[in-house]
């Protein structure tokens, strides 16, 4: 039996079983996962698609490409779309649902079914959600607040709140079969303290996404019930309140960014040990590290209304611990730069993406110190400021993360290797285009220019110049991979089953994996990152 | 206007504000930038040679552990410390401030000065006086932004939110809104024009005359009834009103609340919320019967009932002493007046 | 299993309580005794939630992770409550 | 009697005793997510509870006392037989089961009855908020608040109770399909969770309307 013959017919996941039916019915969460890639492929680019319309238009001060009322619509898609259909679900309904499994030695979620239903259900929120803007949109922003969205918006607001109200549903399915999962389903040995990183922040963002998700359906709830039958909740000419309104919003979507850049840190705390081939520096911090966020994470909603008529006290409150919240992201930064060091370092593409994740995830999480501190958020709130900052978050963390996470990946879920070569041109392509868009941001903000601004004063031209160029070298630097990975899935090199030299229980299964994942259930002896192991086959024993 | 923002601060707030910044810019910077360096040079000191190499396996090291817990954490604290009392001084406005009654609505501000000067997307304030601005809104939430003071406080239907600043340099100031507020939400810029004392009179000077707020206040009080029963010697059927304004007042539930401008005004769009004790509420709901400016001018009236009928009230109205009721009411130059306003749709 | 997990006669003490409970509340809530009156009804509630919980829902023969899971939801619906409040409580200082 | 052929053991798990302990934690997260729904109702509850004390006070004071009470008894009798069919599942009594799970049908069936009863006393009386709502006394603007959330908050309790009746009728026709032994059992376990949830919720839902104003009676 020679190996080529072996890598050949040996029936793995995505051969196992043929056809469009066996895909949509499939309960392999590995296939799940792959169901998943499509659909926030597609909602990536269309909230991208969005993003670079509203950056054309503010190539001028005026309005030259669209009214105000078609780019109000925009960025409120936009944010909807990127949140709920793209951020929310990027990393842990991909990658999260193919390895968490993998990784604690499982040969499934604890509830396939579920897991199954969950893709089902985000796709008919999305679908309302794309109904809503198809018929003409919605411009309330995605945060929705009343009396505006209740009371005064003539838009499809009902229908792109039960869009998410449904999606949120998902969200709920995805994070219960995660915590179950990691908590029933592990193989033998597998103790807390051996878990990889992966599933600590998988289990933080499940924590969050079970108990943040079911306040956000309710207040979209309240706030279509309001809408509809115009009773007050909400809206102060019918008794209601509206700032209320903004601490249900934000008791969920504070935290939710938390749900969108845990699974970014997860992701880089497997790559970093992985290329630098040293264990992760400080594992039980990183560990606490990630449930604190977690936890913190839900006392700090209130410091996205320092203006918004919260009381002084309450304030000082919030703020005090916001900054508790930033210390254990710190500590992630801090033991990710120790494992590099006197590490063994490569520069395959998953580690630029790496590098690039710590240095922009550095800078917008310190942005976020400038917020927090009460009196420097009084100026720069609601302005490009903001902006920059959570996109810092979020697409220099969370994207540079899955995008990394993907290319790393990649050779287990598909069996084949992307073109390297290419691969490192577009990371940094994404890098520097990146940089550009959101760097003038931060400065748009200092001086003043608020966010959802159709036109502008012409003092912000330049720099917004500046943002639309760098958006534009930034859509390159995302439809490149797009491309050479579709092309690699089939004429890629055969990669086997462990390129990277990784040391996670999912890289002693096959590339691609069986559908059971494991020949016989794994036993696991030792800690994680244990790269000793690999003395003897690095021909060093 | 770029440039006078980033290095003259026109205001004392904004250049503590400034100080506050760049000194968190200079503290994040450099840490930011040590990280960097230190994962460039990691990455190029340590690039892997061979396939086989094996580095020094390092699981982690407690007292390094610790020290970047707690020195972030102190660290953390002196600019939550900082910042804090910053906001201290942005939210809390003198006693002597000049008050400015803003009204917000869709997509336009209208400012009112307490000797009765309308204006429209523009005020006109002398350097070297606190204004304080007492807002609400007619519909949405918006908010009320300026850049070169380093302000900025939401506008809330059916509330008064305050913020205050003091010019100290002459100039236009850019006004923004910065919460969402609909279609040409980018479109509700206005300025503030801060000029000196002599330029100021000038252009008071210049204005059409118009009653002060408390005056008309005054004959709304008597047009819509009030003054039947809330008598100013304290034997009307119901509350009297004299020096009410920041007054504690006790209520039926037995709670007390301070009689600022969000419970006056509530006592009048709602008499029945929060009953004074020992009165029985006789009062119609003035809920869709007042515009925000009729309310506005009724609150600045009220306040200005000082402990006895008639003696003008110190503290709200205290930095324009000479012209307060006297003083013929003007409007800023170009700036028609608008009275009363166009009823909303809902 | 063929044990069952709590026995008919706990069963039966257990609803005997909660409509016992249910009648207290009733009558306690005639008397007027100010905001005694929403303390005493919501702590009957909490109580009669808590016998549910035990001894219908088994919560105390359940393993420390649901015991955790319980326990994780009410804190965070307190949190949620708390903080919200405090914000409304402290606007007028 | 145990028939091996029922107990299904499912292919991601290991041992019976996984698979019914997976499936229970499972059943309790969904139970706090549960807590987090209403949660944000009783938040604003709360809220505008401090806000009108008076208003909610008497708008309490307005509900069917005799009917709320007799509606909790049930509901708690429907918990009762609830936890009956449980303990026959567990005993593997197969014919007590299908007695037990339809009687707590019936009993949710009367609550809900009950409840609607209630709501078409208050359209009758014109408490449903609205342009036709009306309430007498001072506090009429501010009560309405007070029937909005009541209207919402028992409304989401009854189609909770909706779809109970849904997992309950289901269970009946699993067991009468044989799927159901001493061994195995744990979906009538999991549907008694939600039923006995269900019956939580409300004992709060009953404190905070239908309490709070009883000392206003014969005022």
């Amino acid at each position: 039996m020679t190996p080529v013959l072996e890598t050949a017919v040996a029936p793995n996941y995505l051969n196992e079983t043929h056809g469009i039916r066996s895909w949509l019915l499939t309960l392999d969460h590995k296939r799940i996962g792959i169901l998943y890639v499509a659909s926030i492929t597609v909602f990536f680019f269309l909230g991208g698609l969005f993003a670079l319309l509203m950056r054309l238009e503010l190539l001028a001060p005026r309005a030259w490409l669209l009214s105000p009322e078609e780019y109000n619509k925009l960025f409120t898609m936009h944010g909807i779309i990127m949140v709920w259909f793209f951020l929310i679900p990027s990393i842990p309904n991909t990658l999260g649902n193919f390895f968490i499994p993998m990784m604690i030695g499982a040969n499934d979620v604890a509830f396939p079914k579920l897991n199954l239903l969950s893709w089902y259900v985000f796709n008919l929120g999305g679908a309302i959600t794309v109904f809503a803007l198809v018929r003409g949109g919605v411009d309330t922003g995605w945060t929705f607040y009343t009396p505006f969205s209740t009371t005064y918006s003539t838009t499809y607001v009902t229908a792109a709140a039960l869009g998410i109200f449904i999606a949120g549903f998902s969200s709920i399915m995805t994070g219960l079969n995660f915590i179950a999962t990691i908590h029933r389903m592990r193989a033998p040995g597998m103790t807390w303290f051996r878990l990889p990183m992966f599933i600590w922040s998988h289990y933080a963002t499940s924590l969050i996404l079970v108990l943040a998700t079911p306040v956000l359906a309710i207040t979209l709830l309240m706030m279509a019930v309001e809408r509809i039958f115009q009773v007050g909740i909400f809206d102060p000419a019918l008794g209601g309140d509206p700032v209320l309104f903004q601490h249900m919003f934000w008791f969920y979507s504070h935290p939710a960014v938390y749900i969108m850049v845990l699974p970014g840190m997860a992701v880089i705390s497997e790559i970093v040990p992985t290329f630098s081939r040293k264990p992760l520096f400080g594992y039980t911090f990183v560990a606490l590290a990630s449930m604190c966020i977690a936890v913190i994470g839900f006392l700090v909603w209130g410091h996205h209304m320092f203006v918004a008529g919260l009381s002084v006290y309450s304030a000082m409150g919030f703020s005090f611990l916001s900054y508790l919240v930033a210390v254990p992201s710190a500590i992630k930064v801090f033991n990710w730069s120790a494992t590099m060091y006197k590490g063994s370092i490569s520069w395959d593409t998953p580690m630029l993406y790496a590098i690039g994740f710590i240095g922009l995830f550095t800078i917008g999480g310190m942005t976020g110190l400038f917020l927090a501190a009460l009196g420097v958020d009084v100026h720069v709130t609601d302005t490009y400021f903001v902006i920059a900052h959570f996109h810092y978050i979020m697409v220099g963390g969370t994207v540079m993360a899955f995008l990394g996470g993907i290319h790393y990946f990649w050779p287990k879920i598909t069996g084949r290797l992307y073109p390297e070569g290419l691969a490192r041109l577009s990371a940094l392509i994404v890098f520097i285009g990146f940089n550009l868009t959101f760097f003038p941001q931060f400065v748009l903000g200092y001086l003043g220019m608020p966010r959802r601004y159709a036109v502008y004063p012409i003092e912000f031209h330049m720099l917004n110049v500046l943002s639309t160029a760098g958006a534009s070298i930034l859509g390159v630097g995302y439809v490149f991979p797009l491309f050479y990975l579709v092309w690699s899935w089939k004429y890629g090199k055969k990669s086997g089953p462990n390129p990277w030299r990784a040391t996670g229980l999912e890289w002693t299964s096959d590339s691609p994996p069986p559908k059971e994942n494991f020949e016989v259930t794994p036993v696991v002896t030792g800690p994680p990152y244990d790269f000793e192991r690999m003395r003897e086959e690095l021909g060093l024993g | 206007m770029t440039a006078a923002l980033l290095f003259l601060a026109p205001s004392r707030i904004a250049a503590e504000y400034d100080w506050l910044f760049w000194i968190l810019v200079t503290i994040c910077g450099l840490v930011a930038l040590a990280i960097a360096t230190f994962i460039v040079f990691s990455a190029i000191r340590y690039h892997r040679r061979s396939e086989n190499e094996l580095p020094p396996q390092i699981r982690g090291n407690i007292k390094l552990e610790l020290t970047w817990t707690v020195v972030p954490l102190i660290i953390f604290m002196g600019m939550f410390a900082w910042g804090a009392t910053l906001y201290f001084d942005i939210e809390r406005p003198p006693g002597d401030a000049t008050e400015i009654y803003v009204v917000a609505k869709q997509w336009m501000w209208k400012l009112q000065a307490p000797d009765g000067r309308r204006e429209i997307d523009e005020l006109h304030v002398p350097v070297g006086r606190p204004v304080k601005l007492i807002m609400t809104s007619q519909d949405v939430i918006h908010s009320f932004f300026v850049p070169a003071f380093r302000i900025k406080q939401d506008v809330l239907p059916n509330r008064y939110t305050t913020i205050w600043f003091q010019p100290d340099k002459p100039g236009k100031y850019h006004l923004f809104c910065a919460e969402y507020c609909g279609m040409k939400h980018s479109g509700m810029i206005g300025y503030i024009y801060a000029m000196e004392p002599r330029e100021y009179s000038l252009w008071l000077a210049q204005g059409g005359a118009e009653g002060s707020l408390a005056s008309t206040g005054e004959k709304l009080f008597h047009q819509f009834g009030c003054a039947n029963c809330h008598h100013f010697d304290g034997h009307g059927p119901c509350p009297d009103l004299k020096g009410l304004y920041r007054r504690q007042v006790l209520i039926t539930t037995g709670a007390t609340v301070v009689a600022d401008e969000s419970y006056i005004r509530e006592s009048i769009v709602d008499p029945g919320a929060k009953i004074v004790a020992g009165f029985t509420n006789y009062m119609p709901v003035f809920k869709d019967r007042l515009t925000e400016d009729q309310l506005v001018a009724l609150i600045a009236y009220i306040k200005a009932i000082g402990p006895e009928p008639g003696t003008q009230q110190p503290s709200s109205a205290g930095d324009v002493p000479q012209g307060y009721g006297a003083q013929p009411g003007i409007t800023g130059p170009g700036t028609p007046g608008v009275s009363g306003d166009q009823p909303k749709a809902h | 299993m063929a044990e069952p997990t709590v026995s008919k006669r706990t069963y039966f003490f257990t609803f005997l309580s909660l409509l016992g409970l249910t009648l207290l509340t009733t009558l306690l809530g005639f008397l007027d005794i100010g905001s005694l009156n929403t303390a005493i009804a919501l702590g009957l509630a909490t109580v009669k939630a808590c016998l549910i919980a035990a001894f219908f829902m088994h919560a105390l023969h359940e393993s420390r992770t649901v015991r955790v899971v319980m326990f994780a939801g009410v804190i965070w619906l307190l949190i949620m409550i708390s903080l919200t409040v405090v914000d409304f409580m402290s606007r007028s200082w | 009697m145990a028939e091996p052929a029922t107990l299904i053991l499912r292919e991601q798990f290991r041992t019976p005793v996984q698979q019914r302990e997976t499936a229970t934690l499972g059943m309790w997260i969904f139970l706090a997510t549960e807590v987090m729904l209403f949660g944000g109702l009783f938040l604003a509850f709360t809220v505008y509870r401090m806000y009108n004390p008076a208003a909610f006070i008497q708008g309490s004071a307005d509900m069917n006392i005799m009917l709320g009470a007799i509606n909790t008894a049930v509901l708690i009798g429907s918990s009762f037989t609830m936890a009956l069919a449980v303990h026959s599942a567990e005993t593997g009594d197969r014919k007590l089961l299908t007695a037990f799970l339809t009687s707590t049908m019936v009993l949710g069936a009367v609550f809900l009855a009950i409840k609607f009863t209630e709501y078409y006393l208050h359209y009758l009386d014109r408490r449903v908020p609205g342009p036709g709502f009306s309430f007498p006394g001072p506090e009429a603007s501010r009560a309405e608040m007070f029937f909005v959330l009541y209207f919402i908050m028992t409304g989401l309790h009854a189609l909770h109770m909706f779809i109970g009746e849904g997992i309950l009728f289901s269970m009946i026709l699993r067991n009468r399909a044989g799927s159901f032994t001493a061994e195995y059992h744990t979906p009538v376990e999991l549907a008694g969770l939600y039923w006995h949830f269900v019956d939580v919720i409300w004992v709060f839902l009953f404190a905070i309307f239908y309490i709070e104003g009883l000392h206003l009676h014969g005022k």
